[in-house]
């Protein structure tokens, strides 16, 4: 039974105190069904490991306190300005950043994905202040091939995944719609993978998909049926970000207090909409 | 001459510099680069292509402009490429011609820095981070851009490298460098690098004098030719850039 | 004009003693028309870089005697039998096997796509005699992170790669239909690449597809139009292998001189066929 | 009881091995193992799941047995994964469960060997290569099948490792291993490992002696409990086999 509650899916697949991995790219397709139900449990993140870019699914954890440290290349809000949490909690001295970049990232999980440890970056890494401030994942390694050192980043394979698909079939396998992002790789890297879906079509129905848009139900632990639950940011093909919404969210998060009362209007939002 | 706004202009400015047949990256809040880009296509460069930002479209040329660089807006394209491909392409170093990019701040030998402001370990302003910039280096050239042109954006050396420009003196036995960024494009200039690497003035906007320049840059800009005053969009280039931009994004 | 026949796509693309990357698995997909172009002007191959499991379009090229080197990890005619032109000039001596698994090949594809050197192997080729025999393509690395030795494979950018797509729409923008194989994977690793399609569709008839069904066409050296271009393999969903045709060649190729004489009748196939 | 042919059989034995829920992974020539897996979803695991080969399909059903790995007769299936993919997760470890095998050497600890016969420099028969047969340690166990049992193909050891199997005592300090072979499938017998991981004599087929299976083997079965008969494929097993096998591929 793998079609769950957000509930069910996050009490069953999150660990307290575990790595949580996070899809969702900018302000599209952020699985804020299940990261509403992280915060609404208080369920601490000891590692948070995002998209190439995040922004509320990332922010709306940290500014409730419950991340550690994170492994992301960006959390932002990109044309609607800079994270607030997460400014407050990284320039407080509160949140360890495990800095990264978007190359890294990427073949981190899909390294992750495959049982390879660890992968030497391509150029460019190596003339930025990036690795050396991050020892926890990057290293120099030697090519065997040419003798020359380089970094090498260490792979990610996150304990649980939570991503947003666009429909899921009756047996529970997925599919993306337009963009898959870097979504899919982490996935496959995913010790747990929970995915939220807008929609849900008969058995079958995803025969067609090429190869690459859809995932096999066996990698999937739980299927949530969250219609709109990407709320405030968008579903490409299905609804924009929400930038009132997105916007209030901003200015809250500013204050501590403001973000409290805030807070609880946010985790309400899909007490009874999804399902 | 119809009026034009100044981002308009940047867009128009940053066009001309593109070339026919090129392949062009964007990232975030692509709507500047990627206008240019349209621009470019619909007058001297048909067969330019540009990838917007984690979308991974390829050359969509929607009704009007995307605020953002991952959204449905941004289909159809007549192709798209899987961001895990986008990364590859950028690391594979030969894939993509021109990188469009900005900073917090950028410094005179064009580092760009998305990181942060003060000492990275407590710093006085965290930024978003540094998403693709580390990769600035593996196209041809890259164009930076920014709608802040002020002494704290524009610093003799960045406070983090996060993407980066020309070698310095102290840098040469970096091992791995293209041509680096080739323009730098803001609300008041364009400058571009002298052959040490240095920025320098190129040309100053309409109505912006080459002091106005100097006092909003946080460095001693290297001396070059005399400053040209930039030539602003031609009415063509307006009629091009408002086709597709009916909400005004760029006059906002 | 990226538009061109086999003649001129092999003329332009394929300089003589250079690194040659075929697409195609098993009995399907292999690029035939492209291939036959090259037995035609006797191209000679510097290193012959095959997908996981390679037919006769790796076997054609070698008993012609025109390959030097193969990195493959299988040359074979599945339910066929085995390849009789590798079997001849490997066990005369005359072809420079570097051994490879199909998870190494793989990612030293996914390596040279992305500017990355090496890769160090998943679990389980360490167990396996293949590294020891091949110190072109593994060598042994020290993971930085855990210190521990195991072999790395070198990664993979051949100078040319000819693939088989399904479509290309008039702008020269391709797609795969059902199965992508690694041949996407080798396509964004090649310096030079030539598709062969099946058809052309007028512009825009791509913009459907997902994400990693296509390749855009800047990546692209030249499309080749050969519809029929892939026999006597297959191309799934428009034509299956000619198990009489592959069974034609493999008795021909038992023996040079019929070889010699099957040859002539192979390479002669497309010359009115094909645009 | 109807008629049945060796192969039916050999269907019948994998598909009892295979228990519900799990995922296998197999590679050419897939009709006896798919045949397996169809039956044994049909049967007493519908939860399992298998992928063929390059093609990628997950559990694919068409109306006949497919004779290869790759072609169109493959699709529709539910999902497809890219081939990488398939590649990522079978390096990942925890992702497949059983994996079918096979090799034109199999030796008496399970190792396999698809490259060559004699000197790997010069060899007496060149095969086609190792394929994914590295990654047989990686799935929870794999089930070995050839339909060739003569002591060419049964060898104490194989002259070249491509797929890796039971370690042996000078094996020891191989740094990875789960549980291995765990079963061999041939037209005479089926056959286990013992503590040791050598292998022994589990079952004849009907009509086949234990002295006929020694004789075939070139190398000592290790010592197990008295080998018992190999239940004959069921008059359901049979109907199952053949609803999706109307070319008899299983009877050849």
């Amino acid at each position: 039974m793998p079609f769950l509650d957000p509930a069910e899916a996050v009490e069953r697949f999150l660990e307290p105190d575990s790595g949580l991995g996070v899809g969702g790219m900018q302000l599209s397709a952020a699985p804020m069904a299940l990261v509403r139900e992280v915060v609404r449990r208080r369920i601490p993140v000891a590692r948070l490991i995002t998209s190439p870019s995040a922004s509320i699914q990332a922010d709306l954890l940290i500014a409730a306190g419950l991340v550690r440290e994170i492994v992301s290349p960006y959390v932002g809000f990109e044309y609607l300005g800079l994270a607030p949490g997460f400014r407050r909690e990284v320039e407080g001295g509160r949140l360890r950043v495990l800095e990264i970049d978007e190359g890294s990232l990427t073949h981190a999980l899909w390294a992750g994905s495959g049982g390879v440890p660890f992968v030497p970056v391509p150029p460019g890494l190596d003339l930025t202040d990036i690795p050396a401030v991050d020892p926890e994942m990057f290293r120099r390694v030697t090519d065997p091939f040419t003798g020359q050192e380089r970094w090498a980043v260490r792979s990610l394979r996150p304990d649980t995944v939570f991503i947003a698909c666009a429909v899921a079939d009756e047996a529970a396998n997925v599919a993306f719609d337009r963009f898959p992002y870097t979504d899919r790789i982490m996935a496959l890297a995913a010790r747990r993978l929970v995915v939220q879906v807008e929609e849900v079509v008969p058995a079958g129905a995803l025969a067609d998909r090429a190869p690459g848009s859809t995932l096999p139900s066996f990698l999937i632990d739980a299927v949530v049926v969250a219609p709109g639950g990407c709320h405030p940011t968008g579903f490409p093909g299905r609804y924009e970000a929400d930038d009132e919404a997105l916007g209030s969210y901003l200015r809250a998060a500013r204050d501590p207090e403001t973000f409290g009362r805030h807070l609880a209007e946010i985790v309400g939002e899909d007490a009874g909409g999804e399902r | 001459m119809s009026e034009w706004s100044v981002t308009e202009l940047m867009a128009a400015v940053m066009s001309r510099e593109l070339r026919d047949g090129e392949v062009v990256v964007m990232g975030a809040v692509p709507a500047l680069p990627m206008a240019a880009c349209r621009l470019a296509r619909a007058t001297h460069a048909p067969n330019l292509e540009f990838i917007v930002g984690g979308s991974g479209t390829v050359s969509p040329e929607p009704d009007r402009l995307p605020l953002g660089s991952c959204g449905g807006d941004l289909a159809p394209a007549a192709t798209t490429l899987p961001l895990p491909d986008v990364v590859l392409l950028e690391g594979r170093g030969d894939a993509f011609d021109v990188f469009c990019a900005g900073g917090l701040q950028i410094d005179a030998h064009g580092n760009c820095n998305l990181i942060c402001v003060g000492e990275w370990e407590r710093p006085k302003l965290r930024g978003p981070g540094t998403v693709g910039l580390p990769f600035l280096p593996n196209t041809k050239r890259s164009i930076l851009y920014t709608q802040s042109h002020t002494p704290r954006t524009f610093v003799e050396r960045v406070d983090f490298v996060s993407g980066p420009g020309h070698p310095t003196g102290a840098d040469e036995d970096r091992p791995y460098r293209k041509e680096g960024p080739s323009l730098v494009v803001t609300p008041l200039a364009t400058l571009d690098f002298d052959d040490s690497g240095r920025m320098r003035l190129r040309s100053v906007h309409p109505g912006v004098a080459p002091q106005d320049v100097y006092a909003a840059t946080g460095f001693e800009l290297a001396p070059g030719p005399e400053p040209t005053t930039t030539p602003p969009p031609t009415d063509e280039e307006l009629a091009v850039l408002r086709s597709f931009d009916p909400d005004g994004i760029l006059r906002r």
